[in-house]
């Protein structure tokens, strides 16, 4: 029977005997060793983009019915690296009346507004950078440097449809941000924490996507929309802005809001694995931490195909309704999920959990029915209108705009 | 914890305090010198930080067990929000009417 | 000179300098970046000073949003700033010296004030965050100021739309 | 130790190697700047007039109402984990203050001010 060892504490305390008989003060190993993380996990972070990169491609194509790269390596997994090799050795242009340093600064802040969320990542029981008190905060504090790149290298860019394409990025990733945070109250509601660490702990007795299956639903859509690709690839909308906020960029520096985008597709995949699919939780994870990784992985790896599977199947929806989908439908949803749960949850403390979990799953459900209720009365109204203006003709001004949208918003919700 | 650990050198209160004195009053230079209505507001958010470090600042140094100081910063912090938003809303507002941001302009109530 | 003491400087000298900047700097839009540093190196200070829940807030709020609201009026309002001619008002030598003044005052009645020379407390034990939950929500601390908050921004959210709303709209 | 000095070190290299990352792809490239290649990219069209076109005003509509959103809901969370040690009407007070909030979004939808036309 093999010893049940912690691989990565072994190696820790081996290292640290190591350091020690070099002579090395003690407390300056144990502070060395304490950030040592600090300085590996980001580098591990990055270097998640090379298999991501290949994995993406690969799925999408096959859910496409395409086959996807092909050419290097056994099924083109070498065709991450010969990008690299080809982006490392660009020109670096910059084009003419750009503002230089913010215009090389915003790809570098892109990258790290979504490693920096590693840095709290509960990978096993043990295995995590920091657990922080305020971990949910610290992630969307983090990520508010994702939209503060994009901000400025559209504006950097000397490029109007740089800037237009900044704009709409901002306005998604503001207008989404807010159920966003919503269902982040969720989870920190059920585990009376912010520390992702503990959310993943509570989950013990039941997975939250048991618990909330809606906001885990909320999440996963505001997901999509933070990372900006497809349905809500306004962005970068290839057919309307050339590419966004990045057309101005080649090279490395594009080649890091590229990276960007994967990874934090995949972060939020991991984010969500950690708030609602019980994180690095499972049979033995307590005791080998090397399954809990394993675990973590898994899990985040199911979250993100499915917002590729998102990404390779909708076609992109219009600017209306992508604001109207969050501002009209996501966030009253979130509100009222949000102001129920907090009461249910209050009210059948002490019941045995499964009481408690079926209270709080017809919560959920009540939610959801009285949205797609309202829903439905109201793109029945929309079409009722449409279908009236359409017989008597130019009989005045009809205001469009909020009523379109939700039936946009229905065909979202239904799919 | 840097600012526990016993035998070493603590930051003392006072830095802090001048610190944000010298912040203070770098954003009232600001409120004071600039034309621009938006330059004035951004001096003004300059200020309000700085009292926001005193106020942490204070609480973690005198009274850290009681939480009037953070939940006072909390307060600031939403007083702030809406400052912001009222007060831009204005500059846009009295940009739009085709004049200008020029703080010295404002004076449509003027007799 | 400890650690504690050398970062305390860095960031300091780092959040001064971008004050700085922020006052001086003629274009607007880099005058509001350099007010982002400026907010960050205050949040730096509040991790340093144990209040982590402040730290993060500061970044969601000041960095997150009102920053990009800033932003976003700069440059909503960038032809009518382009046809204003100075930048400065004409006495703004006379506003130096009286900031100048200001510091002076502050930062000698802060040297003054008992126990500035002195560490920081002991910190409690429990946990700072579950207190400053606490006391936001209880009724016997601060539920009313907490409240009243919120009621003064959706004051705010119903007073910019209208102010602002039906003039843009109107364009 | 300050939980916040590892959360300091990790941004620190996370910006720092796509920094160094940026400076050797700029000595490894080749550099041979030309007027037509470090022109403003519009599909090959010549770009005509200022770069600032006005935008839109209603994304700044958006923005105010994000600030006001935001900024409430981040005051939520020290009452998202205290909410269960306390009585029962403090679950109350929070979802009066979410009731704050979604009369804020009413009379915002209301007015019409969401509307992206």
């Amino acid at each position: 029977m093999i010893q049940p060892g912690d691989l990565i504490a072994s190696l820790g305390s081996w290292l640290r005997g190591f350091l020690l008989s070099l002579g090395l003060a003690p407390g300056l190993v144990s502070v060395g060793l304490g950030l040592l993380p600090a300085i590996l996990l980001p580098l591990i972070g990055l270097m998640m983009a090379i298999p991501l990169i290949w994995l993406e491609r690969k799925w999408v194509a096959r859910l496409q019915d395409r086959i996807g790269p092909n050419r290097v390596g056994p099924f083109g997994i070498f065709q991450v690296f010969a990008d690299m090799v080809k982006i490392f050795t660009k020109e670096d242009l910059i084009p003419q009346g750009a503002d230089k340093i913010i215009f090389s600064l915003a790809p570098v802040l892109a990258i790290a507004g979504v490693v920096g969320i590693w840095a709290v990542l509960p990978f096993a029981a043990d295995v995590y950078g920091v657990n922080l008190d305020v971990g949910v905060l610290y992630v969307i504090a983090v990520g508010t440097f994702g939209t503060l790149a994009i901000l400025l290298a559209g504006w950097s860019s000397n490029n109007k449809y740089a800037l237009l394409g900044a704009y709409r990025a901002v306005a998604q990733l503001i207008t989404y941000e807010v159920p966003m945070v919503l269902t982040l109250l969720v989870p920190v509601l059920l585990a009376g924490s912010m520390g992702l660490n503990d959310i993943v702990r509570a989950q013990d007795s039941g997975w939250f996507v048991l618990l909330a299956p809606l906001a885990a639903i909320i999440f996963m859509i505001a997901a999509q929309a933070e990372v900006g690709r497809a349905p809500f690839d306004l962005l970068e909308a290839e057919s309307e802005l050339v590419a966004g906020f990045n057309i101005e960029y080649s090279g490395m520096k594009f080649g890091f809001f590229y990276v960007a985008e994967f990874l934090h597709s995949f972060t939020f995949g991991a984010l969500g694995a950690a708030f609602f699919l019980g994180g690095w939780l499972g049979p033995g994870s307590e005791r080998f931490p090397i399954l809990g990784v394993l675990y973590f992985l898994i899990k985040s790896l199911a979250v993100y195909f499915v917002f590729v599977w998102t990404r390779g199947t909708f076609p992109r929806v219009r600017i209306d309704q992508m604001i109207n989908l969050s501002w009209k439908l996501l966030t009253p949803t979130a509100l009222g999920l949000v102001a129920l749960m907090a009461v249910a949850e209050r009210a059948t403390q002490g019941t045995p959990p499964l009481v408690h979990a079926l209270v709080l799953l017809a919560a959920n459900l009540f939610v959801l029915f009285f949205a797609l209720l309202v829903m439905r009365s109201m793109s029945r109204a929309a079409r009722e209108r449409l279908a009236s203006r359409q017989a008597g003709s130019g009989s005045g001004m009809v205001a469009v705009g909020g009523s379109r949208a939700p039936a946009g918003a229905a065909s979202a919700l239904r799919d | 914890m840097l600012a526990s650990r016993g035998e070493e050198k603590m930051v003392p209160l006072s830095w802090y305090l001048v610190f944000s004195a010298a912040l203070f009053s770098l954003g009232l230079f600001g409120v004071l010198a600039r034309r621009n209505a938006v330059a004035i507001l951004l001096g003004i958010e300059l200020m309000v930080n700085a009292v926001n470090v005193n106020l942490v600042a204070f609480w973690r140094y005198l009274a850290p067990t009681r939480m009037g100081g953070q939940v006072f910063v909390v307060v600031v912090f939403a007083v702030a929000a809406a400052e912001a938003a009222v007060g831009l809303a204005l500059i846009i507002s009295f940009a739009r009417l085709g004049r200008s941001v020029d703080a010295d302009q404002a004076d449509l109530l003027h007799g | 000179m400890s650690l504690a003491q050398v970062l305390f400087l860095i960031v300091a000298a780092v959040g001064l300098l971008s004050g700085l900047m922020v006052v001086t700097v003629r274009n607007l839009l880099h005058a509001a970046l350099w007010l982002i540093v400026a907010l960050f190196s205050v949040a730096v200070l509040f991790a340093m000073l144990n209040a982590g829940f402040l730290a993060v807030v500061q970044v969601v709020v000041y960095i997150g949003a009102i920053a990009i609201l800033i932003i976003f009026a700069i440059m909503l309002t960038r032809r009518e700033a382009l046809r204003a001619g100075a930048q400065e008002n004409r006495l703004w030598p006379v506003a130096g010296v009286l900031c100048a003044l200001v510091f002076l005052g502050l930062a000698w009645s802060a040297s003054r004030l008992p126990g500035a020379q002195s560490g920081p407390a002991q910190l409690p034990g429990s946990d700072a965050l579950v207190a400053l939950g606490t006391a936001l929500v209880s009724p016997d601390q601060y539920v009313v100021p907490f409240e009243v908050a919120s009621v003064l921004l959706l004051a705010a959210l119903i007073g910019s739309v209208v102010i602002a709303g039906d003039r843009l709209r109107s364009r | 130790m300050n939980p916040w000095i590892f959360v300091g070190v990790f941004l620190l290299v996370a910006s720092a190697v796509p920094g160094f990352a940026l400076l050797f792809a700029k000595y490894l490239g080749p550099r041979k700047p030309t007027p037509i290649k470090s022109e403003t990219y519009e599909c090959g069209v010549e770009t005509h007039g200022p770069t600032w076109v006005q935008f839109k005003a209603q994304y700044y509509v958006y923005a105010l109402v994000f600030v006001v959103f935001d900024v409430e809901l981040v005051f939520l969370f020290p009452w998202a984990i205290v909410y269960r040690r306390l009585p029962f009407f403090v679950a109350l007070e929070g979802a009066l203050f979410l009731l704050i909030l979604a009369g804020g979004l009413a009379y915002v939808w209301s007015k019409g001010a969401l509307e992206w036309a």
